[in-house]
């Protein structure tokens, strides 16, 4: 099977079964599915819209990112924060389990012309990131994670990113790293800043904030978005982002869209 | 063999089974998961003259067994439609039904002269029903004098099959239904979406930026029913019908309350080959009680 | 301490909490499972002047988040009532409400005056809007004319709180309500069941003896919230809303689109202990938001 | 503890804890569940209205008669036959699920005045009529329980049935006892037929027939009846029977009646 970063795959609707969770805190945890076929490649930013069974009062299905493919073991993971009914079905689940699963859903990340790249996340928007920061090790390019989150307990799989670059912390209460928001963090504050690309992924006051320092600085920056989706493959037009040509659809001309194109 | 074939006035569908306009796109985008050409029809986006943005984000909401939606006739205009996209569409072995839209009569009349050259859409929705604009739009189909008058109009500028789309947003659909057939229509689709509502209680605002949307999906479904038995006995034409259809059951039970043929809406988004299997479960129950002709069983309903 | 007492007209309430016509029966049938007394009121089974058996069985049928019913007003008459059943609840130290009904305008007067002599009756809700009885009922609440001839009739003959409860089977609820305000309601109770319809694919026949029935529970929620914005924008009189509430946070979504009090239905059958849990839950969401009187949130949606 | 047969108990609404299944087929099952109190006292013919979570679609409370109560771990167990979707999530709960509960609903049977009574049970008919059976046993009657069905696989319980009484069967394939229905068999042919009561439940055409065999002989019969139900306690009705003197809610006015009440 060859792999290209630039081929565009056929979305599908296929059932998984659930192998195993890991819990990282006592509402964030990682969710593990085996496919019973192949994977098909999956682009960094790329998600699925996972159906929630056996939960009244959840109708849709729930779009969740893409943390991890293991095209050996034709298994995806899932980053996952408990906010509702359906994200905390999910955690319920057990292993055996199956789950309709329509994906690769969305657009990816730009390779960015030059070495350097920041990649800022909040809260579970580091969930695209792993993808993002292995494909940048393939290519040979020097990332920075900068998570953060509002205490410790939010900052979950540093030593995970490490493998794929830096990571700098930011804590609101200062309980690890630097205190403060993400956007208060030393490195944006350098006089040499020295990254050539930032990438965002979080809530939006926070991505915007991001892209406040990044038009400020000159640097091309790309935020991946996480608008209310019904369908998550262009049918219903719900997810729309208001861009400067006119409202675009987060689920297929996203997530992943130039801040310049927003109009934020 | 059972026979899945229905016809609305001399147009021959392949089967009952069509997607319903804003819940399938332009057909394309459902390409990846099915066959379109299994399809009996699909009915594309709402069109209308002239490019719309649509309503600000946010425009979702769920609520139970549906959901809330607000889009507002997004859509690039009329005339995109037909340079960019009925070309890739057009070849699909499936009736493509436009669903159009518009402020004015004029409007209305405009979009369906500009349709009338597309040789592979055989029939025009007209939609006098959305509850997601400001003008137009519903605004017609709640009025039995403003509904004939854009269904005449239509009706004269339309060389293809007239269908109009009814909103449940009324006291008596039946007696509109009757009032649309006068003025020309070949065939009654029912219903749009109702006028609803969704508040969060922590913030105290508002879901959707409109305040209200349109309701669709499984929780509709007993009131869609009770409207197309209404409309059914109150017509001579073919009734369309649809309203929370999720599966084979469902789209049997809009056939025995009197439906030629059926629009498969909000369960495209949780299920893109829901169509698919709608036909495949519409064909094992024809077989299972040895019925013949899937138009043996419209409006056949014993009481 | 936050305040619950709410007010329709000079008729104080405990609390915003009451349970729906039809779905508490009288009262009694809920003494095993709670304290009537904490509840603010609550608004008994519909009376007619007569003994009515109600519509045969099959009466009800489960349906996507909700349910349809055609009891069609079963109730001994309104003399078995003041002679074998209020005798038994006067003393609950709560509100009773009475809904009535009729064919016609005169069954209606003359029920409302045999309550008038009910001490611990302080309120009638006027119902025009039962879809469940072929006189009378919702056919007085879909046409503006014979709503405004009712209420004014009982209006006349009534020395209680007058609240009239609407039918959303219409095209313009916030139309009706002004005119049943002009025709001198003291509060317009809403909404009362969507005709809906079943039907059982397999067997082919519908759900319920009478083909439609009245259509309850969550999956109604979305419009009846649209339609007390609606009607709370129009009138001036006290709003109380209904349909759909399950808990606390739907009771303060109908309180934020402008319901002064909420009635509890279909969440009763499920559970017969809801109507306190909501209470608890209202007063819980007034400290958390550290509002000091229910009152302030009626229609406080923030757009 | 003092039990009365003849008090009328409080009904209450309790969640009860999930302590095992016994499947009897691949869709009929025994489900023994246990209050966190006392069993108030559960008079044969009550049911109870047992709530279905986890499942989309089912949205009202299911009856079902109460089969068995043990109040010395303060346990009900429920006779169940897969039909739908709310039956079949039943059959899936796993110990220490926990369900909530309404009961005891309805009325109970009358105690014959005389000693020899016949139980005809047609299908999950037979639920009620195990704590029925301990009953008269405790009041010295001589029952004899008549089961139906389809043929052999559907005739179960039997022999715990036997420890109140004679069995009888019948099956429409002769699988098993007399071949024919419920109402073919021998015992309604003889000529001295000697049952005092009849009592009976089951699919409403089987009833009938049953109640139409004890007109023609003169002898009582009570009928146990399952109408649709929304709530169970008297709040909707919905439930009614049509009876000599008008509706009845079955729910509280039965589910037994008196088959020369019922309009039949
Ligand atoms: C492209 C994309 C990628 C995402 N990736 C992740 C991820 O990797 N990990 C993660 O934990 N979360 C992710 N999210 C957010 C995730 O979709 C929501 O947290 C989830 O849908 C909440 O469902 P719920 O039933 O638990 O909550 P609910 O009870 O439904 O609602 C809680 C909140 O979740 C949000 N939400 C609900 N439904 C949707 C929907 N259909 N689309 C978007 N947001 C919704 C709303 O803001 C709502 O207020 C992503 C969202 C998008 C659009
Ligand atoms: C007083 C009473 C006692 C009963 N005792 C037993 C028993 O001991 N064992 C047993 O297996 N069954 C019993 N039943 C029947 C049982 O209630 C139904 O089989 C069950 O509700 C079906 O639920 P479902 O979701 O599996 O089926 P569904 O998918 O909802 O429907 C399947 C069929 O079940 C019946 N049904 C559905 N809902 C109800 C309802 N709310 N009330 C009554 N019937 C309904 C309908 O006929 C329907 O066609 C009893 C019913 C009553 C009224
Ligand atoms: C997101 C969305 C967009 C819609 N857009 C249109 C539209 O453009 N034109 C139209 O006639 N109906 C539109 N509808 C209504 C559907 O065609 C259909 O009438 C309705 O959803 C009821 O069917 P359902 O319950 O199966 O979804 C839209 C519905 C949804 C959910
Ligand atoms: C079984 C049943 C019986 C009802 N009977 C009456 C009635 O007698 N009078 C009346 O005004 N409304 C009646 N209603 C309507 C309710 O009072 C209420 O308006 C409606 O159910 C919507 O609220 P809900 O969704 O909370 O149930 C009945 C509803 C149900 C479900
Ligand atoms: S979620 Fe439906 S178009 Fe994006
Ligand atoms: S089920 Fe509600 S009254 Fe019997």
């Amino acid at each position: 099977m060859t792999r290209n970063f630039f081929f565009k795959n056929m979305k599908r609707i296929e059932d998984f079964t659930v192998i195993q969770h890991h819990w990282l805190n006592e509402n964030t945890f990682l969710i593990e599915l085996k496919s019973s076929g192949q994977l098909p490649v999956i682009l960094p930013g790329n998600f699925a819209q996972i159906q929630i069974n056996n939960t009244p009062g959840v109708f849709l299905r729930r779009p969740f990112s893409i943390y991890n493919a293991d095209y050996k073991n034709n298994t995806l993971t899932f980053y996952i924060k408990i906010v509702g009914k359906g994200s905390r079905e999910l955690g319920l689940l057990k292993p055996g389990d199956i789950t309709s699963i329509i994906y690769p859903l969305g657009n990816t990340f730009s390779l960015p012309d030059k070495d350097k790249v920041l990649i800022v996340g909040g809260g579970f928007g580091i969930a695209p990131f792993l993808l993002l920061g292995k494909s940048f090790r393939e290519h040979q390019k020097k990332t920075t994670f900068l998570i953060g989150g509002r205490s410790k307990q939010d900052i979950m799989l540093a030593s995970t990113f490490k493998k794929y670059g830096d990571v700098l912390i930011t804590t609101e209460d200062g309980s690890l790293g630097e205190k403060g928001l993400v956007t208060d963090h030393s490195v944006f504050n350098n006089n040499n800043f020295g990254y050539d690309m930032i990438y965002t992924c979080g809530p939006d006051p926070m991505m915007k904030a991001v892209a406040n320092i990044a038009r400020n600085k000159n640097i091309p920056c790309e935020a991946s978005l996480e608008n209310m989706m019904a369908c998550g493959f262009g049918a219903c037009l719900c997810c729309v982002v208001e861009t400067t040509s006119g409202n675009k659809c987060v689920c297929t001309e996203g997530p992943v869209f130039n801040i310049n194109d927003l109009a934020w | 063999m059972v026979d899945l074939k229905i016809k609305i006035q001399d147009l021959e569908f392949k089967n009952p089974v069509t997607t319903a306009s804003g819940t399938f796109a332009y057909g394309e985008e459902f390409s990846d998961f099915l066959d379109l050409n299994r399809l009996g029809g699909f009915f594309i986006k709402g069109l209308t003259l002239e490019n719309r943005e649509g309503n600000p984000y946010p425009r979702m909401a769920e609520t139970a067994s549906g959901m809330l939606n607000s889009v507002g006739l997004q859509n690039k205009g009329i005339d995109h439609f037909i340079s960019h996209i009925y070309p890739r569409i057009k070849d699909y072995d499936t009736h493509i039904i436009a669903n159009i839209n518009g402020s004015t009569i004029e409007d209305y009349i405009t979009v369906t002269e500009k349709l009338n050259d597309l040789e592979k859409i055989p029939a025009i929705e007209l939609n006098i029903s959305c509850p997601n604009v400001k003008e137009g739009g519903m605004a017609f189909g709640i009025r039995k004098k403003s509904a004939v008058e854009v269904t005449e109009a239509v009706r004269k500028a339309c060389k293809k099959i007239l269908i109009v789309k009814l909103t449940p947003n009324i006291t008596d659909i039946a007696e509109m239904a009757r009032v649309v057939e006068g003025a020309g229509a070949d065939s009654i689709s029912l219903v749009n979406t109702f006028l609803g509502m969704a508040i969060d209680a922590e913030t105290r605002k508002p879901l959707l930026s409109t305040v209200t949307g349109g309701l669709s999906g499984p929780c509709i479904k007993p009131i869609a029913l009770r409207m197309v038995w209404d409309v059914f006995k109150a017509v001579k034409v073919p009734v369309i019908g649809m309203g929370g259809i999720m599966n084979a059951a469902d789209a049997i039970e809009f056939i025995l309350a009197g439906s030629t043929a059926i629009q498969i809406g909000t369960a495209n988004f949780i299920d893109p080959q829901v169509s698919l299997k709608i036909i495949d479960g519409i064909e094992d129950y024809l077989i299972r009680h040895k019925v013949k002709a899937v138009t043996d069983l419209t409006g056949a309903m014993e009481i």
